[in-house]
Parts: C-alpha cells; structure tokens; sequence
C-alpha cells in the first residue's frame, strides 16, 4: 500500500467530500462499484473529474454510458487502462480503444466479480472452467484438478474502492438501494482504503444488524452524496422520442 | 428426416419491419418458457421476450445485476434508476424478489441453478457453438456476462434475424467469429424456423408461417434434418 | 448429480419433514451449516438420526458438541467420514478418530468455509495461502501466481446440504437469525439439493427483498423447525455449577 | 540488553490458583488494546480479557462465527443460543454490530482489516512461530480459525502459562508442536512476562511483579534480551 493521508478514526468515518478526494492522484489504480452506471458514486466520480485526476487505471464492471457513472472519466481522457467486462454502452471508450488510446483488457461479468471479491476477501485467485475454449483463455494459466480443467483468475485489488450506499452510518456499515447494489459490496471489500458514498447518514445503530450487507470493517470513508446529477439513459430515449 | 444441403448466399432478408421481426422472434421464443422455471433473458431483442410471458405460470426473472423476481417495466413516470435489469432498462418489483450481489447473481449461473437463458446470437454453428459478442474490427463491447449464461443455463436458446442485413446466413456449419461458448445451444429462434440442436445435427422444428422449408434452407448456413412435415409457427 | 425422489414445485417448496427424509440415503455426502452446533438444524438432524442413515460422509465446521448439533450423529457411530475445521468441542468424535472408526480431514475454518463457497457459486476452487509452512499444506497442490505462493484448494459440494434459518417463504427465500448464520449461507448454495429448515414460515412477499440472505433459488426444500431440542453447552456447565 | 542463555528444565509452575494465573495473563493482554481498534478474541483464556477492556474506548470485537461489534456476556437468564462468540459463548448485541456469514468474517481477517488478536499458546519461538492446535497423539481438536487469525491479524499477541503442566518452557527457540503459523507473533503474555518477537529475538519487556529477571530467564526456553532495567507490571 502507498502512502497515503491520514484515515480518519474508525468511530467516525464521515469526511467532507474534500477529505475523500485527497485520496485521489495521477496514475493510481481505482476500482468502482456500479453495472450500467446505476450504483457507481456519482459526487466520488464528479469530484475526481473535477480535482483533474488522470492516467487512471481503472477496474470495474463496464465503462458506463458517456454521460452516466463512470463515463465521463473515458469522455474527458482521464483513462489510461480499463478491465471490465464490456464497454458497449459507451462508444467514445470503445472508439478510445480503437486508436489505442485506452488499454482495455475483457474478463467475462461474472469471474471479473469473483476476482474483485477474491481480492476482498484475501484470496490469491479463483478457479473458473468459463470461457474455456474462447478467447477469454488467452494468456491465462490452465490447471487440472481432480480431472477437469480451470483458468487460474488472479484476485484483484485497488488503492482505492469507491461505493454508493443507499445508508452509511459512522462506523461505515453500508446497506445498498436494489439493483444499484450490484458489484459495490464487493468492490468495497477489495480497495486497500475504500469510500463510501451514501444517500444518507444514519446514527450508529439505526441500521438493522441482519441486513447490513457491508460491515464497516470493510470501509474507511464515508462521504454525504448530493444524488445523481445524470439523465438515465431511459430517460434521454424519452426526452428524444 | 432428410437432410439439406445448406446453399449459400441466399435470398436477402425475409421481408417485413425490423421491428415487427423482433417481435415475432420474441413472441415465439416466450412459448420455450416452461411454468414455474427460473430464467435470464439477455440485453437486446431477448429483453422484449418479458412481454409475452403471462403473468400468472410464475415465472421468476433473474437478471446478473442482482435481482431475482423482476416484473414488467413500471408505467411512464414511476420508474426508478436503482431498479433495472441487466440492460439497465426499468422493471418493477414481483412478491418473493430478492436483491444481492452479481457475485451471487452469477453464482446460482454458474451452479446450474438457471433453468433456461434466452440470448441474442450472431453467428450459431450446427454443434450448438455460440458466437455473440465481437466482431473483430467493427463491434467489440466485451463479453459481459454472455459466457456465463451461454455455458451455465441448463437450456440455452438463441434467437436471432435467419440471416444478417447483408443476407448471410447466421447458422452456420462452423462459427468464424469469436465464440461466446462452445456446444452450449439447446434450440435457435429466428422469424422464419425454430431450429433444434441435436447430436445428429439441426433439425428444423417449425417454419414460421407464409415460408417454406426449401426457403429456410437457402437462408441456412448448415445442413438441416427435416422431419416431415415440420410444425408451422 | 444421483436419482433421487422428485423435487416439489418451484412455487410452493414446504414440505413435510418426513418428505425431505427421503433424500438421505447411507453412505452419502450431506454438508450441514452451524458452528458448535449453533445454526445447525435440529429437526432434520434428528429426523436422520431416526431414520437410521449410516455410513455418512460429513462436511461441517465442526462436529458440534456429543449432544448439540451435529454431535449425535458422531456419538451413534453414523459418521465415516468428516471433513471440518475441528473436532475439539466433540470428545468421542476425537476417540473415533483416534480408534480409526472415523476418517477425519482437517482444513483451516475460513478456507473450508471458501471451499464451500466456491462449490456453492461454481467455481473449481480458490488460491489460498493460509497455512503455507504448516501441515495444512500437506497433500495440497501450489501453485505460483505474480510471484507469490498459494495452496490449490478445491470447490466442495455436497448430494445434499441442510441449513437452519429464522425464516423462509414458499420459493425458498432464507433469513437467519444472529450468529445462527455461521455457515449457514454458502453451505445453502453447495447442495446438489438443499433441503432448509426455518423456525418460521411467512407469506411469499413478507421477507423483506433487500434483507433477504439466502435467494429462494439456492433451495429445493423447505421444512418447518421444531426447534431446538437439546440443552446449551453453557446451559449444562450452569446446571453442573 | 545483554542475552541470556536458556536454562533447560527450570522451576515448576509460578505458583498460584490457575484461575488467578489465568485471570492475571487476562488483564495484562487487555492493556495491550488501542483505543478504536477491531480485535478478535481466541477461544479460552483470550475470551476473559474482554472482561478487561474499558466499555468506552470504542473496540470493536470481531468474531469468526460471522459477527462484528459484540458485546458482554449478558444477564444469568437472559442469554440467547443464537448470540455467541466463536466459543460457542453468550454474548450481546452493541450498537452498529452486524452479522455475516464466516466467509465474509474470515474475509476480514485475510485481508488485513483486523487489527489485533489475541491468542492461546502451546508454544511460542524465538522468532514468533506459534503452535497452538495440535499435540501429536494426545490432543487433535483441529485448527479451527487460528491459522487464518496468526498469520493475517495486523497484531498477535500469544497468552500462556509461562510453562506447561510439567514445568517445561513453552517459549522455546523452536516449536517442536505443529505450527498454526510462522514468524506471527508480535508479543507473548504469561504470568511471569510480557516478551516482544524483534528480528534480533526476544525481548523481555516487563516482569510481573514479585518475581526476578532470572527467574523468568529460568523458566524460559531462549535466550532473552534483556532492557536494564525491565518494566514491571
């Protein structure tokens, strides 16, 4: 792990968005939660842009739309790497990639996820037999193993996770808002220091104890959201037709 | 059953609005859906398959974002950003529906637990490979979570347009581009057939009604077993 | 996966406890949830007790206490063979196995608990490097990985798996009760069939979709709990005192 | 410092009630405590020094059995068969506890999140190899959670009897039991002393007060470093 500044004390995680974003810097490796866009920090993804942090190596699960989650950072250059499992929804990545301006490497959705929990969670890979006779095998390690055979899926890590949480209370306990909850618990696991964005901030003790999805051993920051600040693409369709 | 050559090139097109196509394709592929079964429909036309499943054989919609027991699309105006399915498309919340991680999500794929996924194709081979995701060179949005559906499910069903806009042949006798996952597809769904995968190779099903099975041929680029006669869609 | 009797619907999976009975046969494989007993199910426990199944081959934590959890099945000689953390907690287990009447395989507890993981999500196996330099390596492939040395330790599943959970609903949807969780989780997701038993049966629609731990999908069976029926380890020292 | 050479044998236990013994070794480990940290407590003599820690100093426990943030043993009466530590103990519920599955529990501990734990000692080596899950032939209970709480803890501090039943040091130069894990102690606690692992060896940081620096040099199976003059507590 870097240097890195001074983590605020684990009885009261809640920092000023400007605290979080000093944890940002050029060439760093960041990983975010979120499918589509939908569950991806919005005031975390703006404050980057807007701090001008760039040559960013990126891990997460797609490359947004241009102007939904994290899109923005490939629309504004910000990108140097990405591994996601795809970058359909967003042209102008894939038009980056193209010009070889953007390092993009493919893992298939669901192995990228147990490679991002592997990290979490402390492991040094998964074995997965997905994706065996496809290009998803290039340069990866085969094993045999009680008579079948698996790609060794190394385990991923970050300097920095960052979340959405529908409710963060001090102590970082997280609990997520439907399907934006998709690969943030995990990610959350896998940051060597992870921020939390919540919708909101709840006393220590208002969340139930059997539905927190993420405990708050997991997370380091936890920063107020303004809410998204995007048009979802549903919603464009709408405003065009 | 005799089988048929496949001709290639063939006739361009089968005729009739694209959207119309994909709503034909969509509604004959609903009826592959047993009562009571776990699905994944995939991102695209198989999204529009939803629309012609009754409500009431309990069906439950998993999608790999995280949820399991999705509804319909809600009305204009009651949708709701942080519940979409994997296409990021809204839908609505059914009784019994539960939220989790896409570690879970692809964990019941990967276990077996997916009684059935319905997938967009663009190449199908005649040993049930599945090629769906790049075209080298043109369209290279990744993989996605295509590979653990077209491996995992216990019944895989492609659907796709016969042919290409350019008019070739999508089933084919070996895929050329990029596969999604080999030897995985149980039945193809186009506008024109319902094609099943065999050991002995393709067998054409059904033809969709105003085609016929010599026309169908010419626009498949593998031999197909014809039971005699085939059903009629 | 083995013939076994016919599964009931997906839409209504309650079933009366002698139903679920016979999907235990001798010389099985059965995964069970619990630590220390704790968590594990009593009612089912207790129905293969009764049933007369022999010659099981385990998979557990532990190997309860001699009358708490999983014990019994230990104390009246059906076991021959246990895969665990530990059996310190169960004396005759310690005696059979020193006897040679008990095959015993050790795995450090939280890579026993990735290996079920692992065979519960579909994967092959998982890259550890707990216990590197202890007998836990032995017998156990290597394997490097961007420079750093992990044990090989393979998925597990079970024919059939039981778990014991607070509530459940007819599509099989699960929420535990407190540290009655344990294993509970992903030893429900590593059955071949997973059988559930619940000290509560609620509605389809009750279960609250966002706390919701074990998805119905995971459950081909759910039984009602009779509840427990055995005395506490730290109840029995109380009634020795 | 000046080292101090090991003397084989040594005097037979420290004297003393076991439940003193223990209940001292309990209150000197809880000192070892920072404010705010997450810490997991081994089962047996470790669980006793929960009954040492300040209330309002804002540490959380951890336990392998899947809960974070638990508390005192409550009320004779009011204890809960679904609320216990790792040892099968009543515990209790404090304010922002949350319960998870053991694979999420040990996912903390693997990663690096735990700050310290405190636990059990058969044998503990100059350089910081502990052994504490298995007596070949006498007593095979199984690892439990202690190999992945050794080795991954940020923090591990051994309590034990200064020697076994039998007189023998149990601070040795090198473990002759099985490992739990290599080099991952960082302080040994007995009723005698309070020792830190150094790259240049063992250091005896304080004496129990009462008895001598070579009294404990006695009783211990390396070579001490020895600070003139040691602490005392």
């Amino acid at each position: 792990m870097n240097a890195h500044p001074p983590l605020p004390p684990r009885e009261n995680k809640v920092v000023p968005l400007a605290r979080a974003l000093e944890f940002f810097h050029d060439g760093m490796t960041l990983m975010y939660g979120g499918f589509g866009g939908i569950g991806t920090p919005p005031t975390l993804t703006k404050g980057i842009l807007e701090k001008g942090v760039t040559n960013l190596s990126l891990i997460g699960n797609d490359a947004g739309f241009p102007e939904v989650g994290p899109g923005p950072l490939f629309v504004n250059h910000r990108v140097r790497r990405l591994l996601a499992s795809h970058i359909g929804s967003n042209p102008i990545a894939g038009d980056q990639m193209s010009r070889g301006e953007l390092e993009v490497e493919f893992s298939p959705q669901g192995t990228l996820a147990e490679r991002i929990r592997a990290g979490g969670v402390g492991l040094g890979g998964v074995l997965v037999d997905v994706g065996l006779g496809t290009v998803a095998e290039t340069g990866k390690t085969t094993l045999e193993l009680e008579g079948r055979t698996f790609l060794v899926e190394p385990a991923l890590t970050a300097e920095v996770a960052i979340v959405y949480a529908a409710k963060a209370d001090a102590l970082g306990n997280l609990v997520f808002d439907k399907t934006a909850r998709n690969f943030n618990p995990f990610v959350a696991m896998a940051g060597d220091i992870t921020i939390a964005e919540a919708d909101e901030i709840v006393p220590i003790g208002a969340l139930d104890p059997e539905c927190i999805v993420t405990p708050g051993i997991f997370v380091d920051m936890v920063v107020q959201s303004e809410g998204i600040h995007w048009t979802w693409v549903w919603e464009q369709r709408k405003e065009q037709a | 059953m005799s089988a048929r050559a496949p001709r290639p090139g063939g006739v361009v097109g089968t005729g009739g609005d694209p959207a119309d196509v994909r709503r034909r394709i969509a509604e004959r592929a609903a009826r592959e859906i047993v009562p009571g079964t776990v699905v994944n429909l995939g991102i695209g036309v198989p999204t529009l398959v939803a629309d012609f499943v009754p409500h009431d054989i309990g069906v439950i919609f998993q999608a790999e974002n995280g949820m399991l027991g999705y509804g319909a699309a809600p009305p204009p105006g009651h949708e709701n950003g942080h519940l979409t399915n994997a296409g990021g498309l809204p839908v609505s919340e059914t009784p019994g529906a539960s939220y989790f991680d896409s570690t879970v999500a692809f964990g019941m794929i990967r276990r077996g637990r997916l009684d059935m996924t319905i997938l967009g194709a663009l190449q199908v081979s005649a040993r049930g490979d599945l090629a769906n995701w790049l075209v080298p060179g043109r369209r290279v949005p990744g993989m996605g979570g295509a590979m653990e559906l077209a491996q995992k499910a216990r019944r895989v069903v492609a659907i796709t347009t016969h042919t290409s806009k350019d008019g070739e042949p999508k089933i084919v006798t070996e895929c050329t581009l990029p596969l999604t996952a080999e030897r995985c597809v149980h039945l193809i769904v186009t506008e024109l057939a319902v094609i099943e995968v065999t050991p002995e190779g393709l067998v054409l099903k059904e033809v969709a009604q105003g085609h016929s099975v010599n026309e169908v041929a010419a626009l498949t680029g593998a031999p197909l077993l014809v039971p005699d006669p085939p059903g009629v869609f």
